[in-house]
């Protein structure tokens, strides 16, 4: 059986992965227990969740700075909402995914309607969420919450004392509704079809303008869905928190073969691109001896190696078939 | 009447590009759509299909008043369509393509086995035998071209439109349209119809209607039209058809033409068999072959936009390089893609800054074209080769298909190479000013100008060459001279394969 | 033993020189410290205690980026029987969850800074401006509080503009611009930074602005780095609350009295907030500091 | 000239608006007044704290007119204001120590410029790589401190004064003026506005786009270098850690609001160091405004997304088609002409 040529991006990133699995365990052995693979979920879970909604965005050939702020928004809001009223965390989160949805929603459709390019739409998006979380307390909110210590607190065991939390497979699960958005209903084919082309996409009969809000609608979803496991995994909302992730998501989703332009790429592979800056920061953690300026650089080298062997295989590949 | 247009008019800035026009098609008929480049066909079909906004006008269909804001709601109106320049998305399979926004669904969820039989089963009787599950964009033009059309097809309950759908099909998948289309026309569908190929608007149709300069001049059954007439309403004058049958006796024979280039045995593994080419001053080689054949592969590699891997070329002064475009040209050749619009044109620069592009790229950046030297070419070549424009600085982006391959021509001829290649030279390009660009081509070559020209379309090899190389299976695999240059020879040429070897075609 | 260090970063100067004191410590003290920097971010702090956690290290040093949600990955540690001793910042969890903290009091310091203007203008008016850390962080909320309350009941002086300059010398200089601007120069009295960063990009603006730094407008920041000693030197810059980058010391000596027999050490080993001003022969202070890795 | 004034008459407008809401909080804004050799006022403290971002603007507009983007400007400040204090503090001296910043930019640009036009990296990833191990670069250069020097020529650059205005003043617009002229006055902003629109077809005609690009990115790379001189000199010293963090997004900012588009083609040096203005109008005037510094995000967010909608060419036409549909009945929407593939 041939392979499709379509799933080499995919392959080239799992294979990758498995390899620098394969280096890192060879360094230290320790790298296979359990207890590494459960944090290597759970420590991502809130990136892989977002990176999820960045991958959407993405594909239609747009890019969501916004994610970061956002995150951050959420738990200050969660928290301050928890803090001064005697909702329930199950009402604050309903309320957070409302206002995380229309916030992407609107930014959607500026982005359509204006015409404007979704970087500066969802740049002014940033400034804005995180300029929010600074209105509503510029300190550190902790969440006491009975219900948060059982969200906490809700883990599977694994064999070798590893756990598999609750975060985790929150991500899990979102990967897989990505997956399945993004690949299997029509939405989705719309998103590709943008990404593949506006104006032909267009023609083709896809609205592109409600396609669009509901991309960032989603990603704003995926945003507050991604800033509950953070204030799950935090038990606190900060406005500080969570500088810089979109770039981190960005990456991550580049890593996992999708590509820039939009229009290719799979949301499993974003799955893997996040494991892989995981394991690069869990790799630097266990060597600690870099000082904090060699880790800077050492990030970045390992993240242009990955690209290049992507890049590498995919050549490789498309010249024998 | 199944769908009638009344009074639409539709402006840009700067153009008015339809003016009230009217517009009728019955259940039934073929009705061919013709004009010159920059007539306003493809602007009449976009905003019968809610792709434009017309400024005013009414479209009834069955009588009823529609006004399609979208294209995916004329497609709900039974309006199926196959645009001029953007067809499919290249990044999806062509499953994906054929079955979008009618995805056969499970429980919610898109099913991909399901897509596929059903791209298949939109397959059938177009004769492409592909993978559906592939990316479009892993096929020839052709085949994209016949997957726009059947995914047109199977979305027109009512009617069919079909803009320059034939201008990258060669005879044989032109035939297997027609088929198709009458069938359908039989079946009781409207069917709108553009070409420039006016053999195949008097093979096909019923009626016709004919727009210039965003008017409506005429509609008339075809049977109650003839050639001249046609030409007439289109041009609003007369063609001087004479040039092309004079042209043969007055060149001399090849033979003694004073050689100018020689390509020995240039090729590349998995594109194009290594083959020798020798080029004389002032002659036109056709390359002929079918889709697929390699030909578009061999100019690329002449022109060095493909390295070539064997092979290299000499002229009187020694060894030429043609490694990359920018040695190409160094080396006094051109090359005007197949592609216009991914490889040709620089759409949002104006049409005097597309003309000038390689003459000042050749200059190097330190020594710009003067800004009058600049008008001086743009007006020049504007009136030379008739590009209907606003002005010289109107984005080219902004112009009408055939008028884009226009300034395309335009710039390589401003650069007055020795050895220009032409790929697809007239591919949707009017009958006027088809018949300018092959006048052009017996002015360069009466200058010395050496030309390589590819065309599907064999009679126009036929009237334009001195000698044509036909291709077949990625390999130069006969040459013509002299009185052996006919449009029969050439298939005969393409249809006896050396024993063993057979004709594929579609996927490569 | 093997000692994990989860570090906040290296935003700053200051941070440089606690990194190369515990360094030097754990060098000392024959201790393996395996560093973490987590570049400013509390998810890679979280990440790197468990992955030292993992790995199975023998206890864990934490400068925590802010105060709250550690509890989960304190409670991680304390089911490996892993002692976290947390450095120069305070958390917001249950005391049992660390062994110790060392650290300063942020409020405190903020608070001699703030007396020390007060004995300093006496009776007269003053007018203040503040350069307050970046906007959210714990030593820009907490030093503001404790500055505004050691001049409360003071009516005499008063805060007449506040505005952050991210604890970076260049935003200190273009924040002290702008108010100069608003302000009229002369009409200032005192500037409160947040750090003395800070403080010397204003006193360059001062400067620039045709002003006398040090008397004009009195300067009173916190840290004492080298640069502000040799600024005091020069009569630039008046008064500054040591905050002292050898945190890990106090800690390793916790740590190594609570594996010799399981001491408990004091759940909070403050270190003292001393004030410098330039009668405390600040060439001095700046030669003994300057190759700390400030 | 007229037609540099009309493309940038938007940008003028809006700086001008905006100087007249930042004086409605601040009533002495556009004072100015002139004592010891030198003028001073908020004005002149906008053109100055400006520099930066005016002079990454600069090499950003090339950059973003290849259809590409640079992230790492603000990280390549760091790097070259480290390796000019570095050599300051080696003893090398003021003139040495620029051309060694100058050549340090050069070279992050070109690597830049290597990984997006020879690896073929998208310039948004290739860029973040630069961006966020260059500052790790920097940091080894001043080993995690504040790298402070004494030298009154180097210092000069960033807080002297000549001919009563401030010395960046001078260096930005000196830039910024040669770069456009360089592009005008040459074939180069044409070729350069070929390769962002479609590179693969200005390749086909001869224009040597690959070396083109990785030259732009060098611009870039030269551009912010200047700034990093001016933001070292500035405050004599070195800040690796926080010299231009996150001011690649205000030279993006400042190009967009110039009027440049994101998807290449099109440029205006111009209209984007006025862009530069705008921003740097929103930063003083909010510092000067004295409102509480947990509103700067916000007020700076809605002022910028302002500007924006208001200059959308979008938003015309949908005010026109808005109000032609209140008194006609509807009618099908527009497809934005404009959005070419
Ligand atoms: N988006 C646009 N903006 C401005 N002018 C346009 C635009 N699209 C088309 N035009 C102009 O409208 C006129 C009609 O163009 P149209 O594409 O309809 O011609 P056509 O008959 O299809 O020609 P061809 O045979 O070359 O395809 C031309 O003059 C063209 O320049
Ligand atoms: N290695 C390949 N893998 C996949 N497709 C290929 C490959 N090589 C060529 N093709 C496809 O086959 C097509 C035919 O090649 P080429 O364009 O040279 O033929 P042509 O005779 O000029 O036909 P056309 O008239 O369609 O241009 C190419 O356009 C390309 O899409
Ligand atoms: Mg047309
Ligand atoms: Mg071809």
């Amino acid at each position: 059986m041939t392979v499709n040529p379509r799933l080499y991006p995919l392959l080239a990133t799992i294979g990758i992965f498995m390899l620098a699995y394969l280096v890192c365990w060879m360094q230290f052995p320790y790298m296979l227990s359990t207890r590494v693979v459960g944090n290597l979920l759970t420590d991502n879970a809130y990136l892989g969740i977002v990176a999820v909604g960045m991958t959407l965005v993405i594909l239609s050939g747009g890019i969501d700075l916004s994610v970061g702020s956002v995150i951050a928004f959420s738990g200050v809001f969660i928290a301050v909402l928890l803090r001064d009223t005697g909702l329930h965390p199950l009402a604050a989160f309903a309320i957070l995914l409302a206002v995380t949805t229309a916030f992407g929603a609107a930014m959607g459709g500026v982005i359509h309607l204006l015409a404007m390019p979704a970087f500066i739409v969802t740049l002014a998006g940033m400034f804005l969420a995180r300029g929010a979380a600074y209105m509503l307390t510029i300190e550190s909110v902790p969440i006491v919450h009975p219900f948060y210590e059982t969200l906490k607190n809700a883990y599977w065991l694994m064999p070798g004392k590893g756990r598999l939390t609750l975060i985790a497979i929150v991500m899990l699960l979102a990967v897989v509704a990505g997956a399945l958005i993004a690949h299997r209903t029509r939405f989705g084919a719309s998103v590709f079809a943008i990404g593949g082309g506006e104006q032909t996409a267009r023609l083709m009969g896809v609205r592109v303008g409600a396609t669009t809000v509901g991309i960032y609608a989603f990603s704003g979803f995926m945003a507050g869905l991604s800033g509950i496991v953070f204030s799950i995994y935090t038990s606190s909302g900060y406005p500080l928190a969570t500088v810089g992730t979109e770039l981190t998501a960005i990456a991550a989703v580049v890593i996992g073969g999708t590509l820039l332009t939009g229009g290719a790429g799979y949301v499993l592979g974003t799955l893997f691109g996040v494991l892989t800056m995981g394991l690069i920061q869990t790799y630097i953690v266990f060597d600690g001896s870099l000082s904090s300026w060699w880790t800077k650089i050492v990030i970045g080298v390992l993240l242009l190696l990955f690209i290049l062997l992507q890049r590498g295989l995919l050549r490789v590949s498309s010249l024998r078939a | 009447m199944l769908l009638s247009i009344r009074s639409l008019s539709k402006s840009f800035p700067g153009t008015k590009a339809l003016d009230a026009v009217d517009f009728e098609l019955k259940a039934g008929e073929v009705h061919a759509l013709l004009g010159e480049n920059g007539a306003g066909k493809s602007t009449l079909i976009k905003c019968m299909t809610g792709a434009y906004r017309r400024d005013s006008g009414q479209i009834l269909l069955d009588g009823q008043p529609v006004s399609p804001g979208t294209t995916s709601e004329a497609q709900e109106l039974g309006i199926g369509t196959v645009y001029q320049e953007i067809n499919l998305l290249p990044n999806l399979t062509v499953a994906q393509n054929l079955t979008f926004g009618r995805e056969p669904r499970r429980f919610g969820m898109i099913s991909s086995r399901a897509q596929r039989d059903m791209a298949r089963e939109m397959l059938a009787g177009y004769g492409l035998d592909i993978d559906v599950g592939r990316d479009l964009g892993s096929y020839s033009v052709a085949v994209q071209q016949v997957i726009a059309i059947a995914r047109a097809v199977s979305l027109s309950g009512k009617v069919l439109i079909l803009d320059e759908p034939t201008a990258s099909l060669d005879a044989a998948e032109v035939r297997m349209l027609f088929d198709i289309l009458r069938d359908l026309r039989d079946r009781g569908l409207g069917i709108v119809f553009v070409s420039h190929f006016l053999d195949q608007v008097f093979d096909l149709c019923d009626r016709l209607t004919v727009l210039r300069n965003g008017c409506k001049i005429a509609t008339e059954a075809i049977a109650e039209t003839d050639r001249l007439k046609l030409i007439k309403h289109m041009l609003g004058r007369e063609l001087d058809e004479a040039t092309e049958e004079e042209r043969r006796k007055t060149t001399a024979p090849h033979e003694e033409r004073h050689e100018m280039l020689r390509f020995d045995r240039v090729g590349r593994p998995g594109t194009v068999a290594p083959f020798d080419l020798t080029v004389r001053r002032g002659e036109v080689i056709g390359l002929a072959g079918l889709l697929g054949s390699g030909r578009t592969e061999s100019a690329e590699l002449l022109f060095g936009v493909r390295a070539a891997q064997s092979g290299q070329a000499h002229d009187e002064a020694g060894p030429v390089d043609f490694s990359n475009p920018r040695a190409a040209i160094r080396a006094g050749f051109g090359f005007a893609p197949e592609d216009r619009k991914t490889d040709g044109i620089i759409a949002d620069l104006s049409v005097r800054e597309n003309i000038v592009l390689a003459l000042q790229a050749r200059r190097g950046w330190t020594h710009p074209v003067p800004r009058a030297e600049q008008n001086r070419l743009a007006d020049d070549y504007i009136a030379r080769l008739d590009i209907r424009t606003s002005d010289a600085e109107k984005a080219v982006g902004d112009l009408s298909g055939g008028n884009q391959q226009k300034v395309v021509l335009a710039r390589w001829l401003a650069m007055n190479p020795r050895f220009l290649i032409l790929d697809e030279p007239t591919r949707g390009i009017d009958i006027g000013a088809h018949a300018e660009i092959l006048r052009l081509i017996h002015q360069m070559t009466a200058e010395g100008m050496a030309l390589l020209v590819i065309s599907s379309e064999f009679d126009e090899l036929v009237a334009v060459s001195d000698r044509i190389i036909v291709l077949r299976d990625r390999r130069h695999a006969h040459a013509l001279v002299g009185d052996e240059v006919t449009a029969d020879a050439i298939v005969r040429a393409i249809a006896t394969p050396d024993a063993a070897q057979t004709q594929t075609r579609g996927a490569a | 033993q093997t000692v994990g260090f989860s570090q906040i970063g290296s935003e700053s100067g200051w941070r440089a020189a606690e990194t190369t004191l515990t360094r030097q410590q754990a060098e000392e003290r024959g201790i393996d410290l395996k560093f973490s920097d987590a570049q400013q971010r509390q998810e890679n702090q979280i990440a790197a205690i468990r992955s030292f956690v993992a790995q199975g290290v023998d206890a864990i040093l934490l400068a925590p980026v802010v105060a709250t949600g550690w509890d989960s990955v304190l409670e991680e540690a304390q089911e490996a029987e892993i002692p976290v001793v947390l450095l120069d910042r305070q958390v917001d969890a249950p005391d049992d969850l660390y062994l110790t903290a060392v650290g300063s009091d942020l409020v405190h310091e903020g608070e001699v800074a703030g007396q020390w203007l007060v004995e300093k203008v006496g009776d007269r008016e003053c007018r203040i401006v503040e350069l307050q850390g970046t906007t959210g962080s714990s030593p820009a909320i907490d030093r503001a509080t404790g500055f505004r309350n050691a001049i409360e009941g003071h009516d005499n002086l008063e805060i007449v503009r506040s505005q952050t300059g991210d604890f970076t010398r260049t935003g200190g200089k273009e924040v002290m611009e702008s108010f100069l601007q608003a302000e009229s120069g002369n009409e200032i009295c005192a500037l409160y930074a947040h750090n003395d960063d800070m403080a010397l990009g204003a006193i360059q603006a001062i400067n620039e602005a045709g002003l006398n730094p040090g008397e004009d407008i009195l300067i009173v920041s916190i840290d004492a780095v080298p640069d502000i000693f040799k600024a005091m030197a020069e009569g630039d810059a008046n008064a500054t609350v040591e905050l002292t980058p050898n945190m890990a010391g106090p800690a390793f000596d916790a740590l190594e009295a609570y594996w010799e027999d399981g001491t408990m050490p004091e759940k909070f080993i403050q270190t003292e907030s001393t004030l410098y001003t330039q009668d405390d022969d600040p060439m001095a202070e700046y030669e003994a500091r300057k190759d700390l890795g400030y | 000239m007229r037609r540099t004034f009309t493309r940038v008459l938007p940008q003028l407008l809006t700086l001008a608006v905006l100087m007249a809401l930042v004086t409605l909080f601040f009533p002495q804004f556009l004072a100015v007044d002139y004592q010891g050799g030198r003028l001073s006022g908020p004005v002149i403290d906008v053109l100055k704290r400006g520099a930066p971002v005016a002079l990454l603007a600069v090499g950003m507009t090339l950059v973003i007119a290849t259809r590409g983007i640079d992230l790492s400007v603000g990280t390549v400040m760091a790097i070259t204001g480290a390796a000019a204090a570095w050599a300051i503090a080696s003893g090398w001296g003021a003139g040495t120590a620029v051309l060694l910043a100058l050549a340090a930019g050069l070279v992050c640009g070109l690597w830049n410029g290597c990984l997006v036009a020879v690896v073929g990296i998208q310039p948004i990833v290739a860029t973040l790589i630069l961006m966020t191990s260059g500052r790790g670069i920097a940091q080894l250069i001043t080993e995690g401190r504040i790298l402070t020097f004494n030298d009154p020529g180097f210092a000069w650059l960033g807080s002297g004064i000549l001919a009563g205005l401030p010395v960046p003043v001078f260096i930005w617009i000196l830039t910024a003026v040669a770069v456009a002229i360089l592009m005008r006055r040459t074939a180069l902003g044409l070729l350069v506005e070929a390769i962002g629109i479609n590179r693969s077809a200005s390749a086909l005609a001869g224009v040597n786009a690959r070396v083109l690009l990785i030259a732009v990115y060098m611009a870039s790379g030269l551009c912010a270098a200047l700034a990093g001189i001016i933001a070292t000199a500035d405050i004599r010293g070195a800040d690796a850690n926080n010299a231009g963090l996150w001011l690649e997004l205000d030279a993006i900012l400042a190009v967009v609001i110039g009027g440049n588009s994101l998807l290449g083609g099109r440029f205006s040096v111009a209209a984007s160091v006025l862009g530069a203005m705008i921003i740097q109008t929103i930063d003083t005037g909010i510092l000067l405004a004295g409102f509480p510094s947990e509103y700067n995000l916000v007020i700076k967010a809605g002022l910028v997304l302002i500007i924006l909608v208001l200059q959308s060419p979008n938003l015309a036409s949908e005010w026109y088609f808005l109000r032609r549909s209140l008194t006609q009945r509807r009618e099908p929407k527009p497809v934005p002409s404009r959005v070419k593939e």
